[in-house]
C-alpha cells in the first residue's frame, strides 16, 4: 500500500473511477494540461484525453448546469469547482436543478453527479478561497454532502460519491491536502456515505467535527476521554452514531469552521436537543468561526478555531 | 491603417408564407400535403387544448395556467422537425411542442392541476419536466447535447425560452459553452414581446434576439413565428448542421403573446389594445389555413369536423387526468433521493399519521 | 387609522419611503406599471415616474448588483425578486459582495440596500413560488434578514430597513399579504430591527416562530399558556428575549415551515441548548416543512406546518 | 424576399503606435509632451513595482500576487483616461491602474500582504476593492453608473475585467442592463489571451471578445492593448461618449500575460514558451520608448535616472506597508455591519482575550 496524502488518494480515485467507467468525466476550470491548480487532476488529461478530461469556460453556474445535462443523459460528471467560494454563483443550478430533477420528472430523469470543491480556511489564500458554507447544502433536500478527512476516507467517499445515484458535493479541505499522509489500499474500493466513523473512542464528551476540524479536533483531544466523531457525510447525517455516543458521555462539543450561526453545527446541536437532552449533563457547546467575513491572511488565525479553543471547550464541558 | 475592420456579421429573418396564405412554391419545404394537414391540426388541437385549460382554471379545476394564445405555429413548427430521440427542454408555455411530440395531454392538464406527476415523461420521449426558473434550463440542453456528443448519438438538444429569457446569466453561459464545444442544440426562443409587464424594448437595447448570439460563435437568425413552415424549415436546416457536426443554432421566432402572462395576470394592466389587435392579422392558424385552402386540402366541413374530434379528444384528456387519484404523502417524500434518510422515514410516518 | 392588509402596508412604506427620501429607488420586474405581480407597487410608478420606479430585465444577479452599485454609490436602493425561489442565481452577489463591501473596502463603502421579495407556501402557486430558504441568508454575517408577520410591523420594519446601514432581505409571507388586516398608522414610523415581540404572553411554554407560521402558531396556541414570540428579525435574532422566555417557561417549541434539516430553527434550537438549557424541562421541538422539494398544490397541505401539529407540538411538550 | 439581412455589425480594431514606436501625425491622440512622458514613466512604474511584488512573494513578504507584466500599457493607457471622480471597479490584476490613479503603493502591497486595509480607498477617488469573483463587479458598475445618471453626476463607471471575465453570466447581465438604460459605462477587458491554463480559445468560439456586446446593444472595439496611445484614444472616446449620454463601451484590449498566472502558478505546464516569445517584440514599454526617443524626449541618461527614482518610490512603499502595525482582531468584526450583534460582542471579547 502506497502512503498518499490527501491529493495522491483524490487524484486515485479520480483515476480509478476514470478507468472503470466510461460513463465517468472530469471537467472545471484549469483540470485539464494544467492538473487542477492544486493538482488533484494532474496526469488524468494526459492519461484519458480531451473527452474524458477536459477545461471548460469560466462560467460555475455553466458547469453545475453541464454537469446536470451530462447526468440527466445518463454520464457520471465529477465537476470542480475551483473554490467553494466560487460555488455561490451556481447555487441556483444546485438547488433548483440538481436537487429537483428526479422529484420534477418523478423519478424519470436524475442527476447523479458530484461537485468537487476545495473548501475551508487555514492555507493563507486570497479572499473568497477559504470559505466553509457547507451549511447552504446541508439545507437542500435532494443534495448529499460529504467532507473527507484522510486520504483514505477520501478516496472511498470520492468512489462511493460517483456511484451514487443522487447529486453529492464533496468538499476537500484545502488545508488537510497535504497535512496529512496514510497508507492507501491501492484497489479502488468504497466508504459508504451517509455513515459517521468514530476517530478516537471516549466516554466522558463527544466531539463532532468534519473535514479540517478533525484533524485540529483530534489534535486537542488526544488527552482526554472524548470520543471524536468524523462525520462524513453531512447530508444526510449519521444521526444514530451521534445520539448513541451522547447517551454515552452525557457531553457534546461541535467543532465548526464557519461562521457560527445558522452553521451545520447548530443542526447537529438542534438534533441532540431534541433527541437526546435527556441524557445531557451539560449545555451542548459549538465551537466555531466567528460571525465575521472569512478575513484575510494576516486576520485568518483569529478566526479559524484553534486547539487552544477546542482544548477551552473540552475542559468547560468536563467541569460538568 | 489604425481602424481595421476585423470582423462582421448578419442577422437575416426567414419569411415563407405570407398572412394571406401565399407562398412561393420555390420556398416551400419539403413536406407532404399529409404533413402539412397535420401541422395545422396540431395547430388547431393546441389553440383548443389551451382554450380548454383556460375554462378549466376559471372553474378551479386548474391552477394557475399559461396560455399559448398566437404562439402555435413557433411550439408547432419547431417541434414538427424534431425526432423521437431528440431531447426536448421546454420552459412552461409550450403546450404546443408537448402536443406536436404526443406528450399526454391529460398528464399535461394534471401537472398544471398542481401534480407533479403531470411531468413523468413516458420512456419513448425526452421531455424535460417544464422548467420555472427562466433561461436556467438551456444549460441542461448544453450537458445532453455534450453527452449526445461523447457518445456520437445522432441527438440533438432543443430548449425552449422567451424574451425574457436572454436575459439571464444562464442563458449566456449555456450559449457559450454550446459554441465552444459545437454542440448539437437548437434553442428555440420565442419572442412573443413581452415577459409578463416588461416589454421586448425594455428587456434589452438590442434591435433584434437573434443577435444576441454573435457573442458565442454561433449562428442566429429571425424567423416569423406566426408562419409555421418557416419555423418548421428554420429549426429543420438548424437540427441538420447540428447533427452533421456544424454545432449550435438559436432561432428567434417573432410572434407575440395574445393571452394574458397567466390566468393570475391582467395584462390590460400594462398594455396596449392596439397592439394586440394589430397582430390579430398576423394569426399563426388562419394563415395555414388559407394556405391549405388554397391548395384545396381543406374546407368548413373539414374544419368543422377537426374541431369536433379535437374537441373530444380534449374531453377525454379531461376526464382522465380527474380520473387521477390523488398523489399521497409518500410521492412527496420518495423522489428526494434514491433513498429516504432516517429522518425523512420518520417523517414521513408523522405525515402519513396526521391530516390532510 | 386606516385598516390595511399587509400588501397594502407595504406598499404605505414604500409610498413614504419614495416621498420623503430622493435616495430611494424601487426596481425589479414588473414593478412599474403592473405594480409587481402582488400588487405590492401598484401607483407607485405613476406617482414617482419612471427614474424612480423602473422595471428590470429577467436578471435576478443583475437586480441585486445593480442594487450594490446602487447603495455604494450613495442611493438607498429597494429591489423587489420577484418570488424567493428566483434569488437562488443572487445569491453570489448577495454574499460575496453585498455582505461583503463594507469588509472588502474596510468601511469606504457599503450597501444600504434592502431585496424584497415574497416567501413561503400555502398560496398554491407553481414551483419555486412557495420556498422559505430564510436559513441559507441567515448564515451570512453582513446580511440581515426580517420577516414581517403582520400590515403594522411590515410596514415599520420595511422603514427601518430602507435606513438601515447595511443590506437587508426583507421577506413577505405570500399567505399572509391578504389574510391579515389590521389598523396600521398612517405616519412614518420605524420598527426597530434585531427585536423580537411577544405576541402572546404564557409561562408555560415558549413557541418562536415568523412570518407566515407566526399565525398559524398564534391559532394553534391561543388555549393554552404559551408565550409566542414574532422573531420578526432572523439576523441578527433577539437571542435575549428567547433566553429570557424559556427561563421562565422551561418549554420550547420552534415552528419553521422551511424543510427541518439546516432551517434557521436549528440556531434558535442550539443557542438554547447552548446558553439556556438549565432551565429547560423538556426536549426542545421543532415542527418544521419536512426534508422534501415543497411540493406543487396537491402535496402542498402534507408539508406546511399545520395548527393541528402545532397543537399536537405543545401538547407534547406540556406533557413533561 | 424569404430571407432578409434585418441588422448586420462591424468590429473594429484599433492600433497607433508600431512595435518600433512609429505613428502616423494624424492619429496621434491630443496630449502634451509631458503627457507622453507621464504615461510612460507610468508603464515603468508598474513594471518596477511589479518586479518588486514578485521578489517580496519570493521573499515571503506578500502572499500569492498576479504580475501585470506585459499588460502595463492596457492598464496606464486605460486609466490614465479616467478623471479622478470616475468610479473604477478592478479585478485582480490591474497594478497599472492603482498606480496611475495614484493610489498609494504601500495600500497595494499591504493589501497582497493579506491585510484588509490595503484597500481603504482614499477619501479623494473612487477605487471599488479588489474584486476576486471573476466577472460579478461589473453590475456594481452598472449600479453606480445608474446612480450618476440619476444625479446627472458626470462620473464613468469603469470596470476591469479579463478574457475569463466575459464568460460569467454577471458579465451578461451587467452589459445587458448598462446597453437597456444607456449607462456611462466603460468596460476594460484585458484580454491575456490566458485565463490560469485555459487558452482565449478555449474559452469562447468568438473570433474577437469585442464582438460580444452586439448582444448588448453598446459598442465594442478591440485594441492593440500594448500600445498605449490606442489604449488611452479608445477609452477617451468612450469616456466622453459615455459622459454625452451616448451609452456604454466594451473595449477588448488585446495583450499578453507575460508572467504566470500568479505567483502560485507555474504557467510552463500548460504554455509554449514559443508563444510567449513571439510576444516579447511587441513589449509595451519599448513600444513607448521608442515613441518618445523618435521625439527627442528620451534618452538612456534620463532613462536611468528615472529607473533609480521609481526603484527608491517603491522602496519607500515597502517600507511604509511593511510598519504597518498589525491589524487586530477586533477590526476582523467592526466592518461586518455598522454595529455589532450581541453575539458577535461576546466573540470579540472571547477572540481578544484568546491567542493568536
Ligand atoms: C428566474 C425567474 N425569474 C422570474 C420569474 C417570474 N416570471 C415567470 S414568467 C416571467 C416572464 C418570462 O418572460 P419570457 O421569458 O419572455 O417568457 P413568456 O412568459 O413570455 O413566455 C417571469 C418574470 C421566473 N419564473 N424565473
Ligand atoms: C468566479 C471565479 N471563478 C474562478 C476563479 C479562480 N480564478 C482566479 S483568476 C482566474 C482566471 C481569470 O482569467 P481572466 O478573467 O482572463 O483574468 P486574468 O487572470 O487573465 O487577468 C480563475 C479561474 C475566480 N477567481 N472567480
Ligand atoms: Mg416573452
Ligand atoms: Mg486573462
Amino acid at each position: 500500500m502506497a502512503v498518499l496524502n490527501l491529493v495522491q488518494a483524490i487524484n486515485q480515485g479520480l483515476q480509478q473511477a476514470l478507468a472503470e467507467d466510461d460513463r465517468v468525466l472530469v471537467f472545471g476550470e484549469d483540470v485539464a494540461a494544467n492538473g487542477g491548480v492544486f493538482r488533484v487532476t494532474e496526469g488524468l488529461h494526459e492519461q484519458f484525453g480531451e473527452t474524458r478530461v477536459f477545461d471548460t469556460p469560466l462560467a460555475e453556474s455553466g458547469i453545475v448546469g453541464l454537469a446536470i445535462g451530462l447526468s440527466a443523459y445518463g454520464l457520471r460528471p465529477v465537476a470542480e469547482i475551483q473554490f467553494l467560494g466560487f460555488a455561490y454563483s451556481a447555487i441556483e443550478q444546485i438547488y433548483t436543478h440538481a436537487a429537483r430533477i428526479r422529484t420534477r420528472s418523478r423519478g424519470r430523469f436524475s442527476c447523479p453527479l458530484v461537485i468537487r470543491t476545495p473548501y475551508g480556511g487555514g492555507v493563507k489564500a486570497p479572499e473568497l478561497h477559504e470559505e466553509s458554507s457547507e451549511a447552504f447544502f446541508c439545507h437542500m433536500p435532494g443534495i448529499k454532502v460529504v467532507v473527507p478527512s484522510t486520504p483514505s476516507n477520501a478516496k472511498g467517499l470520492l468512489l462511493a460519491a460517483i456511484q451514487d445515484p443522487d447529486p453529492v458535493i464533496y468538499l476537500e479541505p484545502t488545508r488537510l491536502y497535504r497535512l496529512i499522509k496514510e497508507e492507501v489500499a491501492e484497489e479502488p474500493y468504497l466508504t459508504p456515505l451517509g455513515k459517521a466513523r468514530i476517530a478516537q473512542a471516549g466516554d466522558q464528551l463527544t466531539i463532532i467535527a468534519w473535514g479540517s476540524m478533525l484533524e485540529r479536533s483530534l489534535r486537542a483531544a488526544r488527552n482526554y476521554p472524548a470520543e471524536v466523531i468524523d462525520l462524513l457525510t453531512l447530508s444526510p447525517f449519521d444521526r444514530e452514531t451521534i445520539l448513541a455516543s451522547v447517551q454515552k458521555t452525557g457531553r457534546l462539543l461541535i467543532v465548526q469552521e464557519a461562521p457560527k450561526t445558522g452553521g451545520f453545527g447548530a443542526e447537529l446541536a438542534a438534533t441532540v436537543a431534541e433527541e437526546g437532552i435527556m441524557s445531557l449533563r451539560a449545555p451542548i457547546m459549538r465551537v466555531t468561526g466567528y460571525d465575521v467575513i472569512p478575513p484575510l491572511p494576516l486576520l485568518a488565525d483569529y478566526n479559524l478555531p484553534s486547539e487552544e479553543r477546542i482544548v477551552n471547550g473540552i475542559e468547560e464541558l468536563l467541569r460538568y | 491603417m489604425p481602424r481595421e475592420t476585423i470582423a462582421q456579421f448578419q442577422i437575416e429573418r426567414l419569411e415563407i408564407l405570407t398572412p394571406q396564405g401565399e407562398v412561393d412554391a420555390e420556398l416551400l419545404p419539403a413536406l407532404s400535403d399529409s404533413q402539412f394537414l397535420k401541422l395545422y391540426e396540431l395547430l388547431q388541437l393546441t389553440r383548443i387544448a389551451d382554450g380548454r385549460a383556460l375554462s378549466l382554471q376559471r372553474e378551479g379545476r386548474l391552477g394557475t395556467f399559461p396560455s399559448s394564445l398566437g404562439q402555435e405555429a413557433s411550439q408547432v413548427g419547431s417541434a414538427f422537425a424534431l425526432t423521437a430521440k431528440d431531447w426536448v427542454f421546454p420552459s412552461f408555455r409550450e403546450l404546443g411542442v408537448f402536443l406536436s411530440l404526443e406528450y399526454p395531454l391529460s398528464q399535461y392538464y394534471r401537472y398544471w392541476a398542481g401534480d407533479e406527476r403531470g411531468m413523468l415523461c413516458p420512456a419513448e420521449m425526452n421531455i424535460f419536466p417544464i422548467n420555472i426558473a427562466v433561461g436556467t434550463h438551456l444549460l441542461h440542453a448544453a450537458g445532453v447535447a455534450m453527452g449526445a456528443q461523447y457518445r456520437a448519438d445522432p441527438v440533438v438538444a432543443v430548449p425552449y425560452l422567451g424574451d425574457g429569457g436572454t436575459s439571464k446569466g444562464d442563458f449566456h453561459e449555456a450559449l457559450n459553452i454550446a459554441g465552444l464545444y459545437r454542440l448539437p442544440l437548437v434553442a428555440i426562443c420565442q419572442n412573443n414581446q413581452w415577459a409578463i409587464s416588461v416589454s421586448r424594448k425594455s428587456q434589452t437595447a438590442t434591435e433584434t434576439l437573434a443577435q444576441k448570439v454573435v457573442a458565442f460563435g454561433i449562428k442566429g437568425i429571425q424567423v416569423d413565428g406566426n408562419d409555421v413552415l418557416a419555423v418548421y424549415q428554420a429549426t429543420r436546416e438548424a437540427l441538420d448542421r447540428a447533427r452533421n457536426g456544424g454545432g449550435a443554432t438559436f432561432i428567434e421566432c417573432d410572434t407575440y403573446r395574445m393571452a394574458d402572462h397567466t390566468t393570475a395576470d391582467d395584462a390590460r394592466r400594462y398594455r396596449d389594445s392596439t397592439e394586440l389587435e394589430s397582430w390579430r392579422d398576423r394569426d399563426p392558424l388562419l394563415r395555414m389555413r388559407r394556405f391549405l385552402e388554397q391548395r384545396g386540402l381543406w374546407d368548413e366541413a373539414e374544419q368543422a369536423a377537426l374541431e369536433q374530434t379535437q374537441q373530444q379528444q380534449v374531453d377525454q384528456a379531461v376526464s382522465e387526468a380527474e380520473a387521477m387519484p390523488a398523489p399521497t404523502a409518500e410521492e412527496m417524500f420518495r423522489y428526494t433521493c434514491h433513498e429516504l434518510s432516517s429522518r425523512q422515514q420518520e417523517q414521513l410516518k408523522e405525515c402519513s399519521d396526521g391530516s390532510p
